[in-house]
């Protein structure tokens, strides 16, 4: 499936529209209280699907997809953050905290990969799913380590007692997070309901499921625009990695669906659209809290401005053509 | 107008994150009570559109006495030290006092 | 149908999730206006159904349901006034103001009712929901009259004018309250408009209702949550007023639903949860304005955050059993 | 179908039901961003509609209704303003922002008019839509013409640099007004996806959208009763305006739509609805930007209290037997 | 600033279940115009997370002349005398004086 | 509090559609921030009930120096006699100055 037909879904399309509209400066704006109801119905919905799939597949598989996503999550920060510090373009306390979001995912992004391989009529595996539940939080705790390590290394000695990033709630928070929440709560329920009271709920969770989906992206087109606006705070070189990180990543995510995992060309995409993908929703409240000297417009213009669009419309069907060139091979 | 009772409002505008931790050093701080409305604005750290939660802002006002406010202001002092952006306004206001009719005596 | 396999309900699970979330601190939040969406969203479907079949029922039947909805609305909140006033934990007025609630009903309760019955293969009468319409308002007026008779027992005098209990616009308010309208309109319409226009719009009221159900239950779950932290307020004595209540208006309205409108083990049971049930839709704002003194904390510590999730989780099987044997026998 | 038979479509009772809980001063409202959701949900799932089918049909018959279009919004508020002005019951800049109102077109009515002919079993052609979407605009830019006339006439000179009515900005805003990119960007989208990947969002557009519109409707009712209310503002005269402007408007777009565009009863109904239908979307922001002299209360009460009602209620109906008659003879 | 009219902002933090009676209450007195926030808050009674809307709070801004504040505020602790839960805040504020334009002489 | 720095707080009621407006002109003076908060009310030109985009009314708080705020009232005047419905509250404030930590120097 070429990339152009890529854009041919209307999930993209409807990016592409918001982008547009705020680009032609458009008063087109969406209540923030919808952004967050269709991130809610996402959630749930995806969950309820996926779990209701995950209670009748391999736990063992489960397991494996589990160990895998945290690997991803703990390692994928630490090689953001020496390319960061490496480029210059940053202080350390910036690296850590734009490193963070790229160790975690985008659900944005990983539906819209669904949507992709499903118009693409491509099979994929339930597993990835549990992934980007697991991984929404092991980036947090390295970013944390990686900028109090860079806090001693700067010499910026804090008042013990006050001290955000070593403060618990901060790391509780990051597996408290609504959307973690959300998701695994949901995915149990799809998995223990009763499969009879179940189907009562598929209408609502699949099918429209694809036209919130439209809704959802078309407010994150605004918003990406938004962040674009941006761009000039972030210069060029932080840019660049902004594209280039998550292509990296997407090889290794590539590598372990196909090789450690055993997935086929869809799941084996699914995994690398997780490493690719950086997160906008768990990730930057909690560096707000624990990384405060760190600006919020760098990691937020780079995850939801620049990654997060090349991932929709370049990426995802990248990483299929990479995801086919693994596993033909 | 001598009913009316001499206190200080504090207004701080934040971001959404930081509500509870501001709240919490507030309450340890002796104070009774907060309103929080939903705001959107811009400052140095760019735009907060209030679109997502990541960039909601919010006002927070708290109504107290001088001896409270003090050491209030420490403490939102040092978390601006830490790096946290808030901003920190007092004015001068004067507020009816409250008078519990007997009957709430719970 | 074991109260184990009821809490395998989604409806019931997503309440239990978002209880738990709350519990766990997660920053899990619904807007506000989400809320509002969700409960427009149940009256008008719920509306649309009911008052499409009872278009089709038997009129003295529902004449009978109506009278009896009141007779219910009017004396339980005495019955409960006189248990609390003896219980010594509150005073009058507020227990004017809590009673009040228990007269009423709960549209939440009963709508995770009508799905435990649709997952047990329960049939139901459809009349209990014109009871549902009818029972939101009268226990106000029985409120408002205990309220004014306290008062006068504890000699506070008011400046006529300003009395607000007596203020026709709290009553007026009782019956024009927002959902009141919005069901009796939406049932109204229901069974007036063609047939044929009413099933264009059985998607949207049939089809995703029980995936709004447990959006608003796992809205309502977070709510009780943040509820039952007020606890110490309330103390263990007036807690156990929030399950024994309940307990006993049930029996009260399973004899109704069984013996005086003759209904089955459904429509019983349904009946049951009426009585059960206590409102935190119409009845508190009521109280807040008619009976200012009454501490708001209490009573809606009371109903959404002890006798709601009682009713959800244990009750709704109880009253099922109750009507069971009351209607075997 | 008579016009009582139009009443007992579901979503014209639920515009009667917000009208009237507003007048009994019930205490219904909408959440403000569940207004904004409605009209996103309507404006996305009619342009995919129509997009799907314009993207199969003739491009010629479409360029036609695009120019008539753009005629109708020309030449409509130039009638309106010298009506207006020969009442001798508004200012010029008044009698301006007026006309402007009724030059340009309502998505509501037009749906309620689309409802109304699905339920009556009449067809109707798919290129009205594009004419909804044309004639969003133009009204304004003849507004500001007509408003910096009126303004020389009165001798207000304005400081050039800061006159708001040649400010390019207002017309920028007129084209890339929020509402109309996204029935224009939905539209598009419509005609250019996959026919596949349309088909997957097709339950969202179509399934749910009767009930969705009912929504909409209850929180326009609520709208134009609180409209109502401010009629003494507006006068006798002026009210009769916004009954006679529309009757007469629907007039010359019947004409049009029979003779110039050659549709049938549907398509000829639908352009007579546009014509007689005021905006309440892109106008009135447009003109309190550019004729800020005027007042708001004025064409928000004519627009949404007195026209949109009449137009849903009794015009629609009205507006099918001129077209019947036209297409008759 | 001469072109200043000096006047008193009052602002009344309550729920929203007062927002009518508290408006129909200052119009009596002869205002012109009120503004109102959705708000949040914690105090005395309680938590008002705004989730429902029985425990939503609101802000009520009125822009008054000294004149007319006195009265208001006696009705305002008329009400709290009665039990509403209610705080009215004064504050002294300038206010640019509003000149109509010709034009809307309507 | 030799701490807090005197600044003037600059809040202006109007409708939403001025928002973008008014913020530019705001920008064009110098002013580095600004808070929005979105309201409803009434007032002259009648209920703002904010239930559609059109009748929407906001809160523009702008905290600033007195040299700043002089010529952006001579905007707001400006805008007010060609028509525009706005209300602009002046009122004196004390603030926390902000101290950037070390770190934060991108
Ligand atoms: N001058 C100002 N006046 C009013 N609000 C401001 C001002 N500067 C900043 N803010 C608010 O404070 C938040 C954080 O500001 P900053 O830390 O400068 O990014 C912004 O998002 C605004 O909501
Ligand atoms: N000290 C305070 N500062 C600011 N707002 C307050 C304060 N105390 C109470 N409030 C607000 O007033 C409402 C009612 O307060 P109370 O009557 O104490 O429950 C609360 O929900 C808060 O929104
Ligand atoms: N006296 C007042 N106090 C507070 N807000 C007001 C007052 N008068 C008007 N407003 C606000 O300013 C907006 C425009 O007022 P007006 O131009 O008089 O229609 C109203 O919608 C209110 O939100
Ligand atoms: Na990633
Ligand atoms: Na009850
Ligand atoms: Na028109």
């Amino acid at each position: 499936m070429s990339g152009l037909s890529n854009l041919l879904i209307p999930a993209v399309l409807f990016f592409a529209l918001g982008f547009l509209a705020r680009i032609l400066r458009s008063d087109l704006r969406f209540p923030p209280d919808l952004a967050k109801l269709l991130s809610i119905y996402l959630l749930v919905s995806i969950g309820i699907h996926g779990g209701y799939e995950l209670g009748r597949a391999d736990i063992l598989t489960g397991m494996h997809a589990v160990f895998w996503a945290i690997v991803l999550g703990l390692t994928l920060p630490v090689i953001g953050y020496f390319l960061l510090v490496a480029s210059r373009k940053v202080d350390t306390l910036n690296a850590a905290a734009i490193a963070a979001h790229y160790g975690s995912v985008s659900a944005g992004t990983f539906l819209t990969a669904i949507a992709y391989l499903q118009s693409a009529g491509v099979q994929y595996e339930s597993y990835p799913l549990i992934m980007l539940a697991v991984m929404e939080s092991p980036a947090i705790i390295i970013g944390l380590l990686l900028a109090s390590w860079s806090r001693r290394r700067l010499g910026i000695v804090r008042e013990g007692t006050e001290d955000d990033s070593h403060h618990p709630s901060v790391l509780r928070e990051a597996f408290t997070n609504g959307s973690v929440m959300l998701l695994i709560g949901s995915m149990i329920i799809g998995a223990i309901a009763s499969p009879k009271s179940v189907e009562a709920i598929k209408p609502f969770v699949s099918d429209i499921f694809m036209g919130m989906l439209c809704l959802f992206l078309l407010e994150m087109g605004l918003e990406a625009a938004r962040r674009i606006e941006d761009f000039r705070r972030v210069g060029l070189a932080l840019a660049s990695f902004g594209v280039l990180m998550p292509v990296g990543s997407s090889f290794i995510g590539a590598v372990i669906g196909h090789y450690a995992l055993g997935f086929g060309v869809g799941g084996t995409t699914l995994v690398a659209v997780l490493a690719a993908s950086a997160s906008y929703i768990a990730v930057p409240p909690a560096m707000r809290l624990a990384v405060p000297e760190a600006n919020p417009s760098l990691y937020l213009t780079l995850s939801l401005g620049i990654t997060f669009p090349f991932n929709v419309v370049i990426g995802i069907p990248l990483y299929h053509r990479i995801a086919t060139w693994f596993v033909g091979s | 107008m001598r009913r009316l009772e001499q206190k200080k409002l504090l207004t701080i505008i934040t971001a959404r994150e930081l509500e509870k931790k501001i709240i919490e050093t507030a309450r340890r701080r002796g104070v009774g009570g907060y309103t929080v409305v939903q705001a959107s604005g811009a400052g140095a750290s760019g735009i907060q559109s209030g679109m997502l939660d990541i960039d909601s802002n919010i006002l927070i006002y708290i109504i107290l006495s001088e001896q409270r406010l003090i050491p209030l202001l420490d403490d939102l002092e040092g978390m601006m030290a830490r790096g946290h952006r808030l901003k920190a306004i007092v004015s001068d206001i004067s507020i009816l006092p409250r008078k519990p009719p007997a009957a709430t005596s719970v």
